[in-house]
């Protein structure tokens, strides 16, 4: 079980800001596969990965990034801070 | 260094009062203050969204790398989330160095890592409904000078 | 746009408070403040000296020369002259701009023309007497960039 | 006549702030010769004109400049404001 979480027009598309989500997905590219697979709010979410980030135990990551050991899993828009 | 994330407003001049006092060998202060900004006229509100615990973790990684690189005596960074009017402060960073060169270079760099590395996403509200800010290219590539 | 030339200390906090309310155009908004350096623990004080009259023209040329490039909304430039303290506010500039590239831009143009373009002297009184600061090449090399 | 302003070290050299000078110089470098020939205080002050710089009616000028019409001209070590 991890934890997934949705920010800003992410949270907003899929409807909700995390959720609990059981997974043997071994990349972070997998565990998107398997949501985007979920429903068409999913799949409009991820449609694009050039313009998502990913954090991995809120540490900044890359879609190719390994899953094993992870608690809590972020998507996201870029960031517009400052 | 101080690092502080929050809904509640700040008080600019008084930050800024409060800042620097970073002993003998402190030469220098820049600050920097974000403003919401209301070009058209039509901005209702400003909200700003973020990701809680990895924010405060990804700005004190930040202000520790710029305090490291320029030697800095003290580094403040204040930055809010929430609903903000036009006009009012967002967020402001503050840099002590001995040299005028280091405490600009370290607010500049501040501003462009929290721009693009920190957790926040900005919505305006206007007549016409909501938008989110997008992020530009320019943001991204101001990260390559350093 | 404000340029003050005073013997008496002034309020860097108070200054930032009051300075920046230029519209609904200001994004940004960056601060300068010089502070006397003692790295020796050895300054009894600095006094600097000046030129009345040109020193008020040179920095109001400055001030309006940055003002015009940057588009700025607002600026600000106080300097002391006289008998400073270590850890004393030398000087102070404020900018007020659209985003913060241009403010952050114009507030080191100012800084860079006011350490080598405007009329001021510093004289570093210690134990062993007084000695008149003298003017780094850097400071002249940092013209070349604007 | 003319006046001529020193401050620093250039002031402190010379032994004055200021002075009205009779001079037919028609360039700044003349008066510097002029000056320089007077004392001994003064030949120590011009010695090396790179570490001059001087001001006619309070604007910057080159050692060059032409006095015509000039009422103040002061003399000064490079600046150090800010």
């Amino acid at each position: 079980m991890i934890d997934v979480l949705y920010f800003a027009w992410v949270r907003e598309r899929i409807g909700l800001p995390r959720e609990r989500v059981e997974t043997s997905a071994a990349t972070v590219a997998e565990l998107v596969a398997e949501l985007a697979s979920r429903e068409d709010r999913y799949a409009a979410a991820f449609a694009d990965l050039r313009s998502l980030r990913v954090a991995l135990d809120q540490q900044l990551a890359d879609f190719s990034a390994p899953l094993d050991g992870v608690r809590e899993v972020a998507f996201f828009p870029p960031m517009t801070g400052g | 260094m101080q690092v502080r994330v929050q809904a509640e407003p700040f008080d600019y001049g008084a930050e800024c009062a409060g800042f620097g006092d970073g002993g003998r060998d402190v030469g220098a202060v820049v600050t920097f203050l974000g403003v919401v900004r209301d070009d058209s006229g039509q901005l209702a509100r400003m909200e700003i969204e973020h990701y809680p615990g990895m924010t405060e973790k990804a700005i004190a990684a930040i202000a520790e790398e710029a305090r490291a690189r320029w030697s800095l005596a003290d580094v403040l960074v204040v930055h809010r989330h929430g609903a903000l009017m036009p006009g009012e402060p967002i967020m402001m960073v503050a840099t002590a160095a001995r040299h005028r060169v280091a405490a600009f270079e370290a607010a500049e760099f501040l501003m462009d890592y929290l721009k693009s590395r920190a957790p926040f996403w900005k919505k305006e509200i206007g007549p016409d409904g909501a938008a989110w800010v997008a992020a530009k290219d320019d943001d991204e590539d101001a990260l390559a000078r350093w």
